[in-house]
C-alpha cells in the first residue's frame, strides 16, 4: 500500500467543501489543489499527503491523528505564521504552507537519528549529563537550542490590523454543538441578550460529522439561534474565564481585523464545549495512518477525504462503531473491528517510516492495515471551569473527569456534564439556557440597582433561579489508557509513557513534579489529548487508582493565542499643549516626558539659553500641574501637604513649598499663590501632577472631612508661558495693559491677574527657574497659541526666541534648583535639600512630620550640593559615583550635569555624605571611562547669580 | 545516613539506558521524626539551599525541610529563571554576585545539570531618567567588578536584532545596561539539585506537610508568643515536631506563617504573573528587561518565550491569572519587537510575591528566639537561593549575622534604615 | 478583571481604580514614637482572608472609600460605606 | 496692544476636510470642544445644591443649558458662553461653593448615530446597555486609556457627550474615529 491510497471520495451528503470552487495552494514547495471549505488538513490529505510533520525530540514521521485544532502533528508554517493548526486553519488561495521541525526535508531528517539512542534520551536525561567539564555546557546549549521545535519567526512581520471590543452580555454560550446551541436559543428566548461562541467554523459540534439526521437537527437549532437574535461567532474562541465572568474571547473572523480580542463581562457563563477524543497508549501509536475515530468521521462525512485504503478499527463505543460504519459505507475495507468492550485490544501498529502495515492485537493475530483507528474514550476539556475554582473529579464507571464544584454563574451543558442522546443534550442545553436567563436576569438588576442612574431600577430584585435540570446520564465506557506495550502519551513534546514511568520511579511521582520533569502535558497541546494518559500512567506506575493521583491545573489561555490578537489596538494615550502646532512647524526636537510630548529644543540649547541670559526667550511649561483650590480651609491643607507655614499668605503672593510623603522623602515641590480671599493655585511638578492631586484629595476626604477645600485640576485649562531673560518686562508690557508690571508694583514672588494679548482672565506670577527676570503667564487654552505667537511677534525687536527643556534644564542646573527624583530619589528625606528653614516642626501637623522630625536630628542623611569639577572641561557623565580618597568607598554621586554655557564650565549638583558635605570639600569623581577627577563642593546651591539679583530685577 | 547514590554523567546514562536500567529516587521518603535541630519551612530553592548549606558547610544534618504541597511548588517553580547581579546598591551588588557565582559553579556542586544559560542580560531604557538609573547601576556595578556597562541603541540593535530600536516607537529604546554575565537557568533543576544533594548527606524533605503553628514560649504576645518568646517546634498536618531553630523560608505564606510565632512582617503579598508561548525557533539571545514597559523576555532553549511583568495591583493570595495580565504584556512586548504578533501565547500561571516596602529581602533573627526569617523577596527570590542559603546556614549555625545579609535585618525598618534598591527594583528582572 | 463595587459608581472595573492599601489609623506625628510611626508606615497585617482596604475611584466619582475583600476570593463583603476615614501613606 | 484673539482654538487641530465621507455611515463624530463649561462644586447643605436639583450619574437640560450630575456634590454646565453665565449668575453661591470655568480644560466631543454605542463600546469597559446607562445618564470611566466625563443625550438617534482632558484631545478625537472605522464614521 502506498500513500495515493488517500484522496478525495464521491460526494457526500454532510461535506462543507464546495466542490465547485477550487484552490490552489502550495504545500512543502509543490503546488496543489483544495476546495472551499477544505482545511489544510483535508486538503493535504486528499492529495495523498500522509506525513506532515516530524516529532520534536526524535524526529519520528507523523501524519494526521485527530485531524482537527487539537492535532498535536498538523502544525505547519503558513507564510510568517507559525505554529498553525492545519486541522483548522482553512486553505485559501495562494496560501504557501511549510511543515516544521524538519531538517533538511519532511522525507529525510537527519536528526531522526535521534530516535535510534532513544533509550539513552529519556525524559530530563540533559539534567544527568553535560555537567562536566562546565567549559563546554554553553557549547552544548547552541546544538541543543538547534532542536527547539516549532515555525520561525520572521522578524519583519508587520503590525496588522487588529481589534478590541468590551461586551457586556446576560449570557455567553461558549460551545456551538447541541447543547450549546440549545442554550444559546433557550435564553434568548426568554429574553436574554446572548453571545454565542464557537471555535470551529460551522455550528453544529460532533453532529456534523454524525448522520443526516444529527444535521438536521443542528440546523433546526442553528436557525432558532439566528431566529431568537442571539450574537454568533463562529471561528471565535473563548480563550479564558477570569474573575467576575470576565470573559477573553478572540475572534478571527472578523471581517475587518485579522483577529479580535473581545472582553465580555458575562452574566452567567454557560461551557459547552463538548469532548476532546483521547488517543490509545500502545507500541506505535504515532505511527502516521494511527488516527481517532472523530479524525476519520470528520474527514469522510465533513470533507470527502479517504484517510486510507484499509482499515483496523478498534473501538470502546458508539462513535467508534460509527467509524467503522461510516468507513464501509464508503467502500473503504474494514478488516477487523476490535472492540475493546469484548476484552479486545490493539498491542502495536507496526509499518514502514510513510505509514501503518500492520496491526498486532491482544489475541496474537497481525492484520494489514494502513489506518488504524481507536476509539478509546474522552477527556472532557474542562478548562474553563477550573478558571471559575473547579477541580475536576475521576469517575471510574465511564471513564473520565466530570467537573464537581458548582459556581453560580458558570454552568455547563453538554457533554463535559454527562452523556445523553442529541434530544436529551439539546434538553439539558435548553434548561441550562432558561437557568442561565432566569440568572442573568438576577444579576442585571443588582448591577442597575447598584449604579447610580438617571432611572431607578424598576421592582424587587428576582429571586435566584435554582438549578432544576435534570442530570445527564454516564454512560459505561471500559477504561482504556494504555495497551500492554509502551507508546507515546505527550505526542508533541515526544514523552512516552517509559519515561513517565521511569520518572515516577525516581521520584517525580506527583502529577505536578512528574510534568515539570518530563516536560508532558507542557507542550501546545496543553494537555487536552494527553492529560488523562499521563495521569493514568503515573497512577498504574503508582499503584494507585486515578482518582487517588488526581488531576493537574489547566491554565489558561484555552487554547494558544496571538501575541497581535491580544494585544489588539494598543492604546497609548498622548498629550500636548495648545502651542504644539506651532512647535511642529518650527523644527522642535520633540521629548516623550510620560504622556506629554514636549519641545526638548528647537536646534541649539546652548544658543537657547544665551538668548534667554542676554535678550528674552519663552518656554512652554504647560505640563506644569496646576490645582485651583478654593474655600476657606486652602490654608489648612496647604500647611498640612507642605513642610513650610501657610497660614498667612497675602493675597497677590506666591510661596515656595516642599512636599514629603510620611516617610519623610520629599515628594513633589512647586508654588502656590492666593489669588483672591478663599482662591489659590497650586503648581506642582508635571510627572507629579495627578499624584499631587490625589494626595491632597486624600487628606480632604479621609483624614480632614470636615475642611472646606475644593481641588480641581486646571493643568491643561491653562497654557503655561514663562517669559525669561532681561527683556521680558518689556515684552510682557507690549502685551498686558491691565497691570502694573514694575518691579515696585509686581516685585518677585508676586501674582496678577489680568489680560494678556486681548486674553482675559491670564493669571502671571512673577517666578522661573532660570534665575532671570521672568514672568510666568498662564492663559487660558483656548488662546493659548495665540499669546505665544503674539509673544513672538512683538518680541521680534527683542530678539525672543524659543527655549526647550534641555535649555530650562541647563539654566536650572547654573542656578542649582534640584528636580524632585533626579537630585532626589526614593530615600532622600528633606533635609538633604538644604532648605531646612522650610521645614517647620512647630505646626501641629504636617505630612512626614514626624520622619523629618527624628531626621533633623541625625547627621546621618545625605546632602544635595553643588559641585565643580577642578578642570572646567570636564564634564562628569550624570551618576557618576564620588568616591572616598583613592578607595572604591561610595561617598555620593553625580546627579544633575552639564556644560554651562554662561560659565563656560561644567557645572553640577550631587548628592554626598555628612562628612563631604562642607563647602570646600575636595572630592573625588570617578568618571565613567575609569579616570578620577577632583572636584569641589561650592558655598551655594547656585554656579551663576547666587545672590539672585537677576531674578528680581 | 543513606547510602551514596550513583552520579549523574552521560556515562551513566548510556550504561543505565543500555542495560534498562532505572534511577534510584532523587530524594528519599524517609518518615517523619518527632524531633530535629532544625525545621525548615518551605521547600523551595531558600528551603532547600539552607539545608544543603547546613549539611555541606556546618555539618548539620538533622534537619527537615517541610512543605505544604510538592517541592518546588511555589516561587522556585513560577519564577522566571533569571540570573543577575547588576544591583543599585553596594550590598545589593555583593550579595546577588555571591549568588551568581554559586549559580555558575552549581552543575558540578550538585552534580546536576541546572542548565545555566549565561547569555547576557538588557535593560532598556525608555526615558532619561531610566537611562540615567542605569548609568548608576553600571556605575556602581564595576566598582565591584561586575561586568556591567550602558550600551546604545545601535549596540543594542546588533545584541537583539528582533528588538525596535528606530525612534519612531512610542517607547523609542534610549539605551541599556548591558551585563554579560546574567542569564537563565533551569529552575526545577535548582530545586531537585539542592533537594538531592541535601538528601545526600542526611537532610529529610517532607511533602505534603502543611505546618499549623509555630511554638513558641514565654512571649510578650497572646499564648506566650511574640517578642522574648522561644521556639520550641512547630504543629504539622502529621503531627508536632520539637525543634529549637525553626527557618521561614516560605514566599506568599511568609506573613501567616511569622504570625503563628508573633513576629509581624512589613510584607503584603501580591501575586506576579508570568507567561509562556509556543516553541519557535531560537532568534532571541539574550534577556531583555524594560520597566518602562514592564516586561521581561527571554527564549529557551526549547523556543519558548517567556515574559514576565509587575506584580499585580493589589494584595492577594489567589493565583489565578488574569487576561489583562496577558493582553497589556502581548501590546508591550509588541512595542518592544513588534514582529512577534504572530506567536502564541500558550500558558499564564502566577507566583505569590512578598512585597517589602524597599524591595529587599528580611533575613536573619526575629525578636522570637529560635525564629528566623528569609522571606520578603518580592518579585527577585530566585536570584537570590543559592546565596540565601548560604548565609542562612552560617547565621544558623554561627547564632550571628553575616556582613553579607546585614543590611537585610528586620530591625532596619524600626530603625527607619531601609536599602535603597527601590529605585531600580520596581520592575527587577 | 475584578469588579470592584463603587459605593457611587456602582460596580467598576478594578482598572478604573486605584488600590490604596491595608486601612490603618494614623498615628499622631508629634506623639508617635519611632516604632509606632514606623510600625504605620511599613507593618502589614497581610491577611490570607478577610481584609479591610482602601480603594480610590479614580476614573469614576474620584472618592476614597473602605472595603473589605477576602484576599483568597477577591469576594467583597458588606456594603461599602463611602466617608471612612482611610488615610494613605503616600 | 496686541489684538484679541478672534477664535477658540480647539485641541483637535487636525484637518479632517479631505477625509473621505461616507454616505452610509450611521455615526458621527463632532467636535463640541468650544461649548461652555462651567464646573460647579457644592456640598449637598448648599442653596445651589439645591437649585441644581439634577442627582449624581444623571443630566438634565434646564432651559438652553445642560446640567450634569457628574460627581457627588459636583455639576458640569453646558452650553453658549451666554447661556452659562446667566445660569450660574442665577445661582446662591453662598457657602462653601466653588465656580471654575472648565471651557479651556476640557475637550468636549459628541458622538451620536445608530453606530455611537458600537463605536464606544471598543474603547470604553462600561456596559452601555440601555437599561444600565439610558438616555440622560452620565458616567466617568476611562475610554481608551484616557478619563472622560460622559453623558449619555440622544437626539433623534442615540448619542454620547465626552469630555476629556483638553491635552489629551486630539488622542482621543483619533482613537473614536479609529474605533468607529467599521461602522463609516465621519467627521461632524
Amino acid at each position: 500500500m502506498s500513500a495515493s491510497e488517500l484522496g478525495r471520495l464521491a460526494a457526500q451528503s454532510g461535506e462543507v467543501i464546495d466542490r465547485t470552487s477550487p484552490i490552489r495552494f502550495n504545500w512543502n514547495g509543490n503546488s496543489l489543489t483544495g476546495f472551499k471549505g477544505d482545511t489544510i488538513a483535508s486538503a493535504l490529505m486528499a492529495n495523498g499527503e500522509r506525513i506532515v510533520s516530524r516529532s520534536m525530540k526524535y524526529h519520528r514521521p507523523r501524519g494526521y491523528m485527530t485531524a482537527d485544532f487539537w492535532d498535536p502533528n498538523g502544525f505547519v508554517q503558513v507564510g510568517d505564521d507559525p505554529n498553525v493548526r492545519s486541522g483548522h486553519r482553512l486553505i485559501e488561495d495562494g496560501m504557501t504552507i511549510e511543515p516544521q521541525n524538519v531538517w533538511p526535508s519532511l522525507d529525510r531528517d537527519i536528526k531522526a537519528a535521534n530516535g535510534l539512542v532513544g533509550r539513552f534520551l529519556s525524559a530530563g536525561f540533559y539534567y544527568k549529563t553535560f555537567i562536566k567539564p562546565q567549559k563546554l555546557w554553553p557549547a552544548y546549549e547552541r546544538v541543543l537550542s538547534t532542536f527547539a521545535p516549532g515555525g520561525k519567526v520572521d522578524l519583519d512581520t508587520p503590525h496588522r490590523y487588529h481589534d478590541k471590543r468590551y461586551t457586556h452580555p446576560d449570557v455567553v454560550v461558549a460551545g456551538g454543538g447541541p447543547a450549546g446551541m440549545a442554550a444559546a436559543a433557550a435564553a434568548a428566548e426568554v429574553g436574554a441578550n446572548v453571545l454565542l461562541v464557537e471555535h470551529e467554523h460551522q455550528l453544529g459540534g460532533h453532529l456534523l460529522w454524525g448522520s443526516d439526521a444529527d444535521r438536521a437537527v443542528a440546523a433546526e437549532l442553528a436557525n432558532r439561534v439566528s431566529a431568537a437574535g442571539v450574537e454568533v461567532l463562529t471561528n471565535t474562541t473563548l480563550t479564558g474565564r477570569y474573575e467576575d465572568n470576565w470573559v477573553g474571547i478572540v475572534q478571527r473572523s472578523h471581517p475587518l481585523a485579522v483577529e479580535r480580542l473581545i472582553k465580555a463581562r458575562a452574566k452567567i457563563l454557560v461551557v459547552a464545549p463538548g469532548l476532546i477524543e483521547r488517543p490509545y497508549v500502545f507500541a506505535g501509536n504515532d505511527k502516521p495512518g494511527v488516527m481517532l475515530s472523530g479524525a476519520v468521521r470528520r474527514l469522510v462525512n465533513m470533507y470527502g477525504v479517504k484517510p486510507g485504503a484499509r482499515a483496523v478499527v478498534f473501538t470502546a463505543n458508539a462513535e467508534g462503531d460509527a467509524a467503522a460504519a461510516d468507513l464501509d459505507r464508503v467502500g473503504i475495507d474494514v478488516a477487523r473491528v476490535v472492540d475493546a468492550r469484548n476484552g479486545e485490544n490493539v498491542v502495536s501498529a507496526s509499518g514502514s517510516s510513510k505509514s501503518v502495515k500492520s496491526v498486532k492485537l491482544g489475541d496474537g493475530s497481525e492484520v494489514e492495515a494502513d489506518l488504524l483507528v481507536t476509539a478509546t474514550g474522552w477527556t472532557a476539556p474542562t478548562s474553563l471551569l477550573n478558571m471559575a475554582g473547579d477541580r475536576p473529579v475521576y469517575d471510574e464507571g465511564s471513564a473520565r473527569f466530570y467537573p464537581s464544584v458548582t459556581v453560580d454563574n458558570v454552568l455547563s451543558t453538554g457533554g463535559i456534564s454527562g452523556d445523553g442522546s442529541v434530544d436529551e443534550l439539546v434538553a439539558h442545553g435548553e434548561a441550562t439556557g432558561q437557568l442561565a436567563a432566569g440568572r442573568a436576569s438576577v444579576v442585571k438588576h443588582r448591577v442597575q440597582a447598584l449604579t447610580a442612574r438617571s432611572v431607578p431600577v424598576a421592582g424587587p430584585e428576582p429571586e435566584w433561579t435554582a438549578d432544576f435540570r435534570p442530570e445527564l446520564g454516564r454512560d459505561d465506557h471500559p477504561e482504556l489508557f494504555r495497551s500492554t506495550t509502551h507508546g507515546i502519551v505527550d505526542f508533541s513534546e515526544d514523552v512516552g509513557s517509559k519515561d513517565l514511568v521511569a520518572a515516577a520511579k525516581e521520584g517525580y511521582d506527583s502529577v505536578e513534579l512528574l510534568k515539570r520533569y518530563t516536560t508532558a502535558t507542557m507542550g501546545p497541546a496543553q494537555g487536552k489529548l494527553e492529560t488523562v494518559n499521563t495521569v493514568a500512567v503515573l497512577a498504574e506506575a503508582r499503584g494507585e487508582t486515578i482518582e487517588q493521583v488526581g488531576t493537574t491545573v489547566w491554565r489558561p489561555p484555552y487554547v494558544p493565542i496571538t501575541l497581535g490578537g491580544l494585544a489588539g489596538r494598543n492604546f497609548e494615550p498622548v498629550r500636548v499643549s495648545s502651542i504644539q502646532p506651532w512647535h511642529e512647524a518650527n523644527g522642535v526636537t520633540p521629548i516623550i516626558a510620560g504622556a506629554w510630548i514636549r519641545p526638548e529644543h528647537y536646534g541649539n540649547p546652548a544658543d537657547e539659553v544665551n538668548n534667554t541670559r542676554t535678550n528674552v526667550g519663552i518656554t512652554d511649561v504647560t505640563p506644569l500641574g496646576k490645582l485651583d483650590l478654593q474655600g476657606p480651609d486652602v490654608p489648612k491643607l496647604l500647611s498640612q501637604l507642605y513642610t513650610n507655614k501657610w497660614m498667612k499668605l497675602p493675597i497677590g503672593s506666591v510661596r515656595y513649598g516642599l512636599m514629603c510623603a510620611e516617610d519623610g522623602v520629599v515628594l513633589d515641590d512647586g508654588v502656590t499663590g492666593r489669588l483672591g480671599e478663599e482662591h489659590y493655585l497650586m503648581t506642582t511638578t508635571s510627572s507629579g501632577a495627578a499624584s499631587i492631586w490625589e494626595w491632597a484629595e486624600n487628606w480632604l476626604q479621609t483624614e480632614h472631612p470636615e475642611w472646606q477645600v475644593h481641588v480641581t485640576p486646571v493643568t491643561t485649562g491653562y497654557t503655561s508661558i514663562n517669559v525669561a531673560g532681561p527683556k521680558s518686562r518689556e515684552l510682557v508690557g507690549r502685551l498686558v495693559d491691565d497691570v502694573d508690571l514694575s518691579a515696585e508694583a509686581f516685585d518677585y514672588m508676586r501674582v496678577r491677574t489680568g489680560t494678556v494679548a486681548g486674553v482675559e482672565n491670564c493669571i502671571m506670577w512673577r517666578i522661573g527657574f532660570t534665575g532671570e527676570l521672568s514672568f510666568e503667564l498662564h492663559v487660558p487654552s483656548g488662546y493659548g497659541l495665540h499669546v505665544w505667537e503674539t509673544l513672538m511677534a512683538e518680541g521680534a525687536d527683542l530678539g525672543v526666541k524659543p527655549f526647550g527643556l534641555e535649555a530650562q534644564r541647563i539654566m536650572r542646573l547654573e542656578k542649582g534648583h534640584f528636580i524632585v527624583g533626579q537630585d532626589t530619589d526614593g530615600l532622600t528625606q528633606a533635609p538633604a535639600v538644604g532648605m531646612n528653614a522650610l521645614i517647620k516642626l512647630d505646626k501641629e501637623d504636617f505630612a512626614g512630620k514626624a520622619e523629618l522630625a527624628w531626621a533633623m536630628e541625625s547627621d546621618q542623611v545625605p546632602h544635595v550640593v553643588a559641585i565643580q569639577t577642578v578642570d572646567p572641561t570636564i564634564v562628569p557623565g550624570e551618576a557618576c559615583q564620588i568616591l572616598k580618597g583613592t578607595t572604591n568607598e561610595i561617598v555620593g554621586r553625580i546627579t544633575s550635569s552639564r556644560m554651562s554655557p554662561t560659565l563656560n564650565r561644567s557645572v553640577c549638583l550631587g548628592q554626598v555624605d555628612t562628612a563631604h558635605a562642607e563647602a570646600g570639600t575636595e572630592l573625588t569623581v570617578l568618571l565613567r571611562n575609569g579616570q578620577r577627577i577632583k572636584a569641589n563642593v561650592m558655598s551655594h546651591h547656585a554656579h551663576f547669580d547666587p545672590e539672585g539679583e537677576r531674578l528680581r530685577g | 545516613m543513606a547510602s551514596k547514590p550513583p552520579r549523574y554523567s552521560a556515562a551513566g546514562l548510556l550504561t543505565k539506558g543500555a542495560r534498562g536500567q532505572t534511577w534510584p529516587r532523587v530524594w528519599r521518603e524517609v518518615p517523619l521524626q518527632k524531633k530535629y535541630d532544625v525545621v525548615i519551612i518551605g521547600g523551595g530553592v531558600h528551603g532547600l539551599a539552607t539545608a544543603y548549606y547546613l549539611a555541606t558547610n556546618h555539618g548539620i544534618t538533622n534537619v527537615a525541610v517541610l512543605d505544604k504541597a510538592y517541592l518546588g511548588s511555589g516561587g522556585s517553580g513560577r519564577n522566571t529563571a533569571i540570573v543577575r547581579s547588576n544591583y543599585l546598591t553596594p550590598e545589593g551588588v555583593a550579595f546577588y554576585d555571591r549568588s551568581l557565582t554559586l549559580y555558575n559553579s552549581m552543575a558540578v556542586d550538585l552534580n546536576m545539570n541546572v542548565m545555566f544559560s549565561e547569555r547576557g542580560h538588557l535593560t532598556l531604557a525608555h526615558n532619561d531618567s531610566a537611562l540615567r538609573t542605569m548609568h548608576w547601576r553600571a556605575e556602581v556595578n564595576k566598582l565591584q567588578d561586575i561586568d556591567s556597562s550602558v550600551i546604545d541603541p545601535n549596540e543594542i540593535k546588533k545584541l537583539v536584532p528582533s528588538l525596535d530600536t528606530s525612534n519612531e516607537s512610542r517607547y523609542p529604546i534610549l539605551g541599556a545596561l548591558y551585563h554579560p554575565p546574567g542569564g537563565i537557568i533551569r529552575h526545577d533543576a535548582v530545586v531537585w539539585g539542592y533537594a538531592r544533594g541535601a538528601d545526600h548527606r542526611g537532610v529529610e524533605m517532607h511533602q505534603k506537610t502543611e505546618v499549623l503553628d509555630i511554638l513558641v514560649e514565654g512571649g510578650d504576645g497572646p499564648d506566650g508568643k511574640g517578642p522574648g518568646g522561644k521556639v520550641t517546634g512547630v504543629r504539622t498536618s502529621r503531627g508536632d515536631i520539637s525543634a529549637p531553630i525553626v527557618v521561614n523560608c516560605t514566599a506568599g505564606w511568609a506573613t501567616l506563617i511569622s504570625d503563628m510565632a508573633g513576629v509581624k512582617l512589613p510584607i503584603s503579598t501580591r501575586p506576579l504573573q508570568a507567561a509562556v508561548t509556543e516553541p519557535v525557533k531560537v532568534f532571541l539571545p539574550a534577556v531583555v528587561v524594560s520597566g518602562s514597559l514592564h516586561v521581561y523576555v527571554s527564549q529557551t532553549d526549547r523556543g519558548e518565550l517567556v515574559f514576565g511583568a509587575a506584580v499585580d495591583p493589589y494584595n492577594n493570595y489567589n493565583i489565578r491569572g488574569s487576561l489583562d495580565f496577558t493582553e497589556g504584556l502581548a501590546g508591550h512586548v509588541l512595542e518592544l519587537m513588534p514582529g512577534l504578533s504572530r506567536m502564541r501565547l500558550l500558558r499564564q500561571w502566577a507566583g505569590l510575591c512578598d512585597m517589602t516596602p524597599d524591595y529587599s529581602p528580611v533575613m536573619g533573627f526575629t525578636p522570637v528566639e529560635g525564629f528566623l526569617c528569609d522571606v520578603g523577596w518580592g518579585t527577585y527570590g530566585f536570584k537570590a537561593g543559592p546565596v540565601a542559603g548560604e548565609t542562612m546556614a552560617e547565621c544558623i549555625a554561627t547564632n550571628s549575622t553575616p556582613k553579607l545579609i546585614e543590611a537585610f535585618k528586620l530591625e532596619r525598618f524600626a530603625a527607619g534604615n531601609l536599602v535603597g534598591e527601590k529605585g531600580a527594583a520596581a520592575v527587577g528582572h | 478583571m475584578l469588579l470592584v463595587p463603587c459605593p457611587n459608581c456602582g460596580p467598576r472595573n478594578s482598572s478604573d481604580l486605584h488600590y490604596v492599601g491595608e486601612a490603618q489609623a494614623r498615628p499622631n506625628p508629634s506623639e508617635a514614637t519611632p516604632t509606632e510611626w514606623r510600625e504605620y508606615l511599613y507593618m502589614e497585617d497581610n491577611p490570607a482572608g478577610w481584609l479591610r482596604e482602601n480603594w480610590y475611584c479614580r476614573s469614576g466619582c474620584r472618592q476614597f472609600f473602605t472595603l473589605e475583600r477576602h484576599t483568597g476570593s477577591n469576594e467583597f463583603r458588606n456594603p461599602p460605606m463611602p466617608g471612612n476615614k482611610v488615610g494613605g501613606k503616600a | 496692544m496686541a489684538n484679541a484673539p478672534t477664535t477658540f482654538e480647539s485641541p483637535v487641530v487636525t484637518d479632517y476636510s479631505t477625509r473621505p465621507t461616507n454616505a452610509s455611515s450611521d455615526v458621527t463624530l463632532t467636535d463640541e470642544s468650544s461649548t461652555s463649561k462651567i464646573l460647579i462644586r457644592a456640598g449637598s447643605e448648599t442653596a445651589a445644591a439645591q437649585q441644581l436639583g439634577v442627582p449624581f450619574g444623571s443630566a438634565r437640560q434646564s432651559g438652553t443649558v445642560l446640567v450634569s450630575g457628574q460627581r457627588p456634590s459636583e455639576w458640569l454646565i453646558l452650553g453658549s458662553a451666554e447661556e452659562t453665565d446667566a445660569f450660574v449668575a442665577a445661582l446662591d453661591l453662598t457657602g462653601h461653593v466653588s465656580v471654575v470655568d472648565h471651557t479651556h480644560s476640557r475637550a468636549l466631543f459628541k458622538l451620536s448615530g445608530v453606530g455611537s454605542k458600537g463605536t464606544l463600546e471598543k474603547i470604553c469597559g462600561l456596559d452601555w446597555d440601555d437599561a444600565i446607562t439610558p438616555d440622560g445618564a452620565v458616567v466617568s470611566a476611562s475610554v481608551a486609556k484616557a478619563n472622560c466625563d460622559i453623558v449619555r443625550f440622544d437626539a433623534d438617534e442615540p448619542g454620547y457627550l465626552l469630555a476629556c482632558d483638553r491635552s489629551f484631545g486630539q488622542y482621543l478625537f483619533d482613537a473614536i474615529l479609529d474605533a468607529g472605522d467599521e461602522f463609516g464614521i465621519n467627521v461632524g
